[in-house]
């Protein structure tokens, strides 16, 4: 008989997505996917508003990496109104508490993805019991490491407090710079700590956390976390004029399986370089390289990617970490879905350790923090690109001279992961079920292991229109889909 | 055509308070208001085009572009609805082409609009074409005056082919039909003597012609039902160099029409009122507030004035009292129930839109121009008159202790002789139901969709009388066979079009009440959501700027307090956990209307 | 002339004629408003003020004090009846706090945080109104309008005393407008005072927004309350 | 299930799973259950109960979390006492899943903007339905050049509603934490006197609309 299994909702992920596997009678799986159940219409709400409160709007896209939409929003209207040329550059100041905040986000949004919906598998294991397996089994289990995440996350969504106003969805970039600056006060309380949040010391600390969980899982698992799902693709990121890794700013740089660099563009060249296919079971589109075409051309963004662009980080501690990634594959590309979740623990001492930097900047302390180009320098049209926590991050914004918002589009970096989460899919479903009589519950949630690996945010990706379900669909022996709908 | 803007300054003295004159005659020589005479307009008055289009599209009449050669006002009313309004509407389409709220007919022809209540509801169905007016329409006769209309006559010569005088009462009654049922003490009976009347009134001081009035207890016959006599002797002591006396004939009251018939019948008495009261209170300057509905009476209504002027019974030094002048002009309105209130039509006297201001200052106090102010109804000034002739005791004698004296009723509906009746106050309902020879009645709206929907069954014995069941006039019979939530609904709905929208509760309450109305015929209504609406109708009426917001949902209330099941029978019970409100093919009705509009673009 | 009323049972001495919605205040009780500005004449549109006078309902903000009048502001009865106008209010245009620039500073919304408002009564609307964004320095977001007329009232060309703000239509489709030529030559301090006048963010400086920070915005750092009743922040 | 040739199916849920240790269930017995879940809104009002920060741990003494985003327990199987809806209602799914929560929920509570109003994603209401669908798919800029025109049209994803609707338009909600999203502060307030059984009192200070 013909089998299909539905993973309805994908959980411990951000948005709604569903998973749907078919096996045929011989238990072999025949397709697998993951479709994203929701559609929202952003690129065309926003149409009409004043350009200036699109930033503020369109972060709302994601409450996890707000900042990123709104960065990635401020510098596309910084080219709008002519801000960020050599003629009217971005104050000093400015684009270190763009920064700052950036990477106050890339830290909490790591350990809140890693430690509450990553870190119970490695320590559960995959088919342990669903009530066990997530952040109240780890409460149970090691309330002192979870109330040192806690501390961690508390301490970078302070840090967005201060930034923003508020702990998400607050508001920082005007056009040409930012709304305000740090005082010493505020500086003083990140880096020494008070009663309510930890030190500088205390949260690098706890940042490597991350790490050792890994290291010990891998050591504990190595031939199950290599071998799980390793899904070839092309990594994408922003790269500074170094050409390592940069998540503010820089160009935007693909390399294939040997780490060479296969493009490397300037961001508002992104639409000679990139298109996005439809499929009609997924409200999420497919974004690809237009020069190599769907298949061979479609990348991977994120963590993994980035470490795999990167040729190194530029703070101590990350960069020793990031040569010891790089090792482990001997400088070929890392394709190994689990090692997402080691590039994860490696990002978050980065992020903990760039903004230990800029918490020493004496520029940060500085009252200018906006350029104003002028009505002359107004050029209606800019892209925006960010490395958000999750991948490349792009808006793109076209407003009519009244200053009305006449064009958006915008292309998120769980979009950019689409076809490779579906290879994952496909993968996880292959090893872990194909020849299966019996499927439980536990090898089902392999694949969610898979999905979880990219920390998909489903709720950035269906930014066009609704929520995205994850579903595990099973096919029937002739390819065809089950008409049946599970909920 | 070619009417210019400075034309039409001239010829109103750039007076910015005639703005509805003048916008009147730009639209009568364009077709319409076109920007480039708007903005001259403006100009010459001082101000910006977006100014005067504030005051011009707050009109229903008014247009700022063009629209058919013709335009067609079909009156939509609960009445028309049960005399043929379907057939006539549709049949309205079919020979023009053009779609009622749409676009002209493709040759320009005609334009289709809906307008409420046009005084007409003895003879309805009823239309205006332009300012022209046809009443007992029928389909066929529709086609007629189409065809007439496309062969080249003007609506003029449709209606009136004997070419009959405009100033004459002839034409007027040939337009329309008064329908007076019963001549009464104080109205047709007998003509009134206005020559001798005013002779007589000013003989005597303003102080005693206030005492007659107060001691007539004559209460305002617009519905308020304010004290006359006290309403004069406050604008008589108002401080103000000069005083205004203004005669509401802005019946907008949908079922009411008794103010056209008398207008028709015994204009004379009515401006014999005002000239009394002019000179009871110290005025000196008059206005007749004729709804836009009414125009064909404008020249028969100047013909009155003119005689009376030539009398002297108008005009500088009185029948030669030095010190008191005063004369009459009539102003036009444009389209709008709510100029019906007092405050409204005085802004809209100054060419304004028609927005109620605030109380107090009353108009007594501080009305037209900021000046003290008597503004009375058609009927009160015409009951005045008569007052005088026969004194306050011979009138006070008739009706009930709170509402002295008669009062006309415009009947319509389900009755055998729809018209003009006067009756007693106190008179009860069941009377007046058998003295229109009323059909099956099951309900009767009293005082027209600001008033009371009451139950023939129940209330039969109740009196048309302030102290019961107050009454403005409008007396509209439903028999057994009407659908009285329809009804409602198009109450409400009438009420939605005719909010200044100036306050909240009006402007958003309003149309919330007729959406949840809608939501009970459509069955997704359940019993905690009537008890909602009931709440959400004291809230409206309780903090409402003015009379409208106060009596709008009454057609709802009085008709769930006495027809409960109209309601109930529509109740669903919700099926599980999801709100009976919440329409679920609605809800996802979009998504494939989106897909077919999809497709049809991507094939 | 000094009299005396009584508002929620406390007897409190005034003068006659003053506005019983500045009377409340005087004596420390609040009272919403959204149309009334101090200083200026009475617009009596959006009816917040409501209260019961001698037992009717009446907008304190157009009723001037008088002696031996009975005031009841702070019943529950009256209270329901406010927010149901702010209700209203709400489900009548679209009043996006999440990105609107005037978020903080909003006096529809400080209103209606004060009034702990909730899910409206009524199925909210999402009106599609046009934005009118002609004029150089002036974008009117007419979505977040209330129509209290403020800007149509108070707002004037200051060399010829035209109106820049005008009214079209009726009833709910009634809407401002503005006179673009006018606009243009407010100069830039009148802008914001049209700014700062609008109750709501539906005037808003063209690329103008979020200056302040969130915490410090009008509203955060003394609420309307305090505001109202003249109460310094600690 | 069609007669022929189609797939039997099974929810991964209702799959033959590990059953919790003993101490699992032990631990969380008598604890007040909730539960909650996100539908057109963008997870930040779900990630706002984790901005309890130090208190979520003492407070997790008193309460347990039953289907979340954060855990894997994608049904409520028995009684819920509270459930925390963020987002509006803009699928099928949306509606079916907050009918699943109000059917098991004692008190539900719509937990920021969109639930409470619709919030941003509801600005698609005054463009509609096809616009939105058009600018996503048919005239995308990064559209494939050549590709035949698709828009996403599958049994396996929901249909969109007409119009975003809030919650409480659809069932009845108890009570409502505005915000975009509600500070931590507001959530705990709210979530601390329901845990203690009092009656749900959120203070003016702590409530925000953006």
């Amino acid at each position: 008989m013909v089998r299909k299994i539905v993973i309805d909702p994908v959980t411990r992920i951000e948005g709604h997505g569903k998973v749907v596997v078919h096996l045929d009678d011989d238990n072999q799986v025949t397709d697998a996917r993951l479709h994203v159940v929701e559609f929202r219409g952003y690129e065309k709400l926003v149409q009409g508003h004043p350009y200036w409160e699109a930033p503020v709007l369109l972060q709302r896209i994601c409450g996890i990496c707000f900042v990123s939409h709104h960065l990635a929003g401020a510098k596309a209207i910084d080219a709008m109104v002519g801000a960020g040329t050599s003629a009217h550059p971005i104050p000093v100041a400015a684009e270190k508490m763009r920064r700052l905040g950036h990477y106050a986000q890339m830290l909490q949004s790591h350990a809140t993805a890693y430690f509450y919906l990553v870190v119970p598998e490695m320590l559960f294991g995959m088919d342990a019991a669903p009530e066990q397996r997530n952040v109240l089994g780890l409460l149970e289990a090691d309330p002192a490491l979870v109330t040192r995440v806690v501390r961690l996350r508390k301490w970078g969504q302070e840090i967005l407090q201060t930034v923003f106003g508020k702990r998400m969805h607050g508001v920082s970039a005007v056009p040409g710079g930012v709304q305000k600056g740090l005082s010493v006060a505020e500086r003083d309380r990140f880096l020494h700590g008070d009663d309510t949040v930890p030190s500088m010391a205390q949260v690098i600390e706890y940042a490597q956390d991350g790490l050792a969980v890994f290291h010990d899982f891998h050591a504990a698992h190595r031939d199950e976390v290599d071998t799980f799902a390793v899904v070839p693709a092309l990594s994408m990121s922003l790269v500074g004029e170094d050409g390592n890794v940069d998540y503010y700013t820089g160009r935007l740089r693909v390399v294939d399986a040997d780490r060479r660099v296969v493009e490397d563009f300037a961001t508002q060249d992104y639409l000679a370089h990139m298109a996005e296919a439809v499929e009609p079971w997924s409200y999420l589109k497919f974004p690809f390289l237009r020069a190599l075409g769907r298949e061979a051309g479609s990348v991977r963004v994120g963590t993994l990617a980035r470490l795999n662009v990167t040729q190194t980080l530029s703070t101590p501690m990350a960069a020793e970490a990031a040569q010891q990634f790089h090792d482990y594959t001997r400088g070929r590309a890392n394709m190994m879905t689990l090692h997402s979740n080691w590039a994860r623990a490696i990002e978050i001492v980065h992020a903990a350790e760039l903004i230990e930097q800029l918490l020493n900047d004496p520029d940060l302390l500085s009252e200018d923090l906006r350029v104003d180009p002028g009505p002359d320098a107004w050029t209606g049209e800019g892209v925006g690109v960010v490395e958000a926590p999750r991948g490349t991050l792009l808006h793109h914004y076209r407003a009519d001279r009244d200053g009305a918002m006449t064009f958006a589009n915008l292309i998120v970096a769980t979009t950019q992961n689409n076809e490779v989460l579906n290879r994952t899919v496909r993968a996880v479903a292959q090893e872990q079920l194909s020849g299966r009589v019996e499927i439980t519950e536990g090898m089902m949630n392999a694949i969610e292991v898979g999905l979880r690996a990219y920390d998909p945010c489903l709720s950035c990706a269906t930014h066009a229109l609704g929520q995205m379900p994850l579903v595990v669909t099973v096919l029937d022996a002739a390819g065809r889909v089950v008409a049946e709908r599970v909920r | 055509m070619g009417l210019d803007a400075d034309a039409v300054l001239t010829r109103h003295g750039r007076d910015r308070t005639r703005l509805l004159d003048m916008l009147w005659d730009i639209q009568r020589a364009w077709g319409h208001l076109p920007e480039d005479v708007v903005a001259g307009i403006a100009e010459g008055l001082g101000t910006t085009a977006n100014d005067i289009r504030e005051t011009a599209s707050f009109y229903h009449f008014f247009h700022t572009t063009p629209g058919g050669r013709y335009r067609i006002y079909l009156a939509d009313t609960v009445v028309a609805r049960m005399r043929g309004y379907d057939e006539v509407r549709a049949r309205l389409e079919q020979e023009t082409g053009a779609t009622f709220g749409g676009p002209p007919d493709p040759t320009g022809s005609f334009s289709l609009l809906d307008t409420p209540c046009v005084g007409l509801s003895d003879q309805e169905p009823a239309m205006l074409v332009d300012s022209v007016v046809f009443t007992r329409l029928r389909p066929g006769k529709v086609a007629d005056i189409i065809a007439q209309l496309r062969a080249g006559a003007t609506p003029e010569e449709v209606a009136n082919p004997a070419g009959l005088p405009h100033d004459d009462v002839a034409y007027v009654d040939h337009l329309v039909e008064t329908n007076v049922r019963t001549k009464g003490p104080v109205f047709f009976r007998y003509p009134t003597d206005y020559r001798s009347l005013i002779r007589d009134c000013l003989v005597l001081t303003p102080e005693q012609i206030n005492e007659r009035i107060s001691e007539s207890g004559l209460r305002g016959r617009g519905g308020a039902g304010f004290s006359t006599g006290l309403k004069w002797q406050l604008c008589r002591s108002a401080r103000g160099e000069r005083k205004h006396v203004i005669c509401n004939a802005d019946e907008g009251e949908p079922g009411t029409f008794k103010d056209r018939v008398l207008l028709t019948r015994s204009p004379k008495q009515v401006f014999a009122g005002m000239v009394i009261a002019a000179y009871a209170i110290g005025a000196s300057n008059g206005i007749v507030y004729l709804r836009a509905e009414y125009s064909y009476l404008i020249d028969y209504l100047q013909r009155q004035l003119d005689e009376m002027r030539a009398d002297g019974l108008l005009g500088p030094a009185m029948m030669g009292r030095k010190g008191f002048d005063f004369d009459i002009r009539l102003q036009v309105g444009g389209g709008s129930y709510v100029c019906g209130e007092e405050s409204a039509l005085i802004e809209s006297c100054e060419g304004h839109r028609g927005t109620p201001r605030l109380k107090p200052p009353f108009p007594a106090q501080r009305g037209f121009l900021g000046e003290p102010t008597c503004i009375d109804n058609v009927e009160s000034f015409a009951t005045i008159a008569r007052i005088l002739e026969e004194g306050p005791e011979w009138f006070r004698a008739m009706g009930t202790a709170d509402s002295a004296g008669t009062r006309l009723l415009s009947v319509a509906g389900d009755c055998s002789r729809p018209g003009i009746y006067e009756v007693e106050w106190g008179t009860t309902l069941s009377a007046v139901l058998e003295l229109v020879g009323a059909q099956d009645p099951m309900a009767v709206q009293v005082a027209g969709p600001s008033g009371e929907c009451v139950s023939v069954a129940a209330d039969g014995a109740r009196q048309i009388a302030f102290e019961d069941l107050a009454c403005n006039g409008a007396f509209t019979v439903y028999g057994a066979q009407r659908d009285l939530l329809g009804i409602v609904r198009e109450h409400l709905k009438f009420f939605v079009d005719e909010s200044c929208g100036i306050c909240v509760p009006c402007r958003v309450g309003n149309t919330e009440l007729l959406r949840g109305v809608d939501r009970v015929m459509a069955g997704h209504a359940a019993h905690a959501d009537l008890d909602e609406m009931v709440r959400w109708s004291q809230i409206i009426r309780g903090a409402s700027r003015c009379g409208l917001g106060a009596t709008s949902p009454k057609p709802f209330l009085s008709t769930l307090q006495r027809f409960p099941d109209i309601y109930r029978s529509r109740f669903r019970t919700p099926h599980g956990v999801m709100l009976a409100s919440y329409d679920l093919d609605e809800a996802l009705a979009g998504y494939d209307a989106a897909m077919r509009e999809l497709e049809e673009d991507v094939s | 002339m000094t009299i005396q009323l009584t508002i929620d049972g406390e007897v409190v001495t005034t003068t006659e004629g003053t506005p019983l919605v500045e009377v409340a205040a005087a004596n420390g009780t609040y009272v919403p408003t959204l149309c009334h500005h101090p200083g200026s004449p009475c617009l009596g549109t959006c009816r917040v003020c409501a209260v019961r006078v001698n037992g009717a309902i009446a907008a304190s903000c157009s009723l001037g004090a008088r002696d031996g009048m009975v005031v009841e502001v702070n019943t529950p009865e009256l209270r329901d009846l406010r927010r149901t106008i702010v209700e209203m209010l709400f489900v009548e245009g679209v009043h996006n706090c999440p990105s609107c620039e005037k978020s903080g500073r909003c006096q529809l919304q400080a209103v209606a945080l004060d009034m702990r408002l909730e899910g409206a009564r009524f199925p909210y609307r999402y009106p599609d109104r046009e934005a009118e964004h002609d004029a150089a320095r002036i974008w009117l977001e007419r979505d977040r309008c209330i129509f209290c007329q403020r800007c149509v009232e108070f707002v004037r060309d200051r060399e010829t005393g035209k109106k820049i703000f005008s009214i079209s239509r009726r009833g709910e489709r009634a809407r401002i407008e503005l006179d673009v030529e006018l606009a243009d030559a407010m100069p830039p301090e009148q802008v914001a005072e049209a700014v700062d006048l609008c109750p709501v963010g539906a005037i808003l400086a063209k690329g103008v927004g979020y200056d302040v920070p969130i915490g410090q915005r009008r509203y955060e750092a003394w609420s309307l309350r305090n505001r109202v009743l003249g109460r310094r922040p600690s | 299930m069609t007669p022929d040739g189609a797939a039997r199916v099974h929810a991964s849920h209702e799959l033959p799973a590990t059953p919790p240790p003993a101490q699992t269930v032990e631990a969380r017995a008598g604890k007040i259950p909730i539960a909650t879940i996100s539908l057109c809104g963008c997870w930040g009002c779900t990630l706002s109960i984790l901005d309890l920060d130090e208190r979520i741990i003492p407070l997790l003494d008193a309460v347990t979390i039953t289907r979340s985003s954060l855990t894997d327990i994608k049904r409520i199987s028995g009684r819920c006492a509270v459930g925390f809806v963020e987002g509006g209602v803009a699928n099928e799914e949306n509606i079916e899943t907050l009918e699943h929560f109000r059917e098991h929920c004692d008190v539900l509570i719509s937990v920021g903007a969109c639930s409470i109003w619709g919030g941003i994603p509801s600005l698609r209401n005054t463009v509609g339905l096809a616009a939105c669908l058009r600018e996503a798919y048919l005239d995308s800029p990064t559209r494939v050049p050549g590709s035949p025109p698709i828009i996403p049209r599958h049994e396996e994803i929901p249909r969109l509603t007409t119009t975003v609707r809030p919650c409480h338009e659809v069932v009845h909600m108890d009570y409502f934490i505005s915000g975009c999203p509600p500070d931590g502060d507001a959530v705990f307030s709210v979530l601390s006197d329901l845990a203690a059984g009092r009656p749900v009192n959120l203070p003016t200070a702590i409530t925000r609309f953006d």
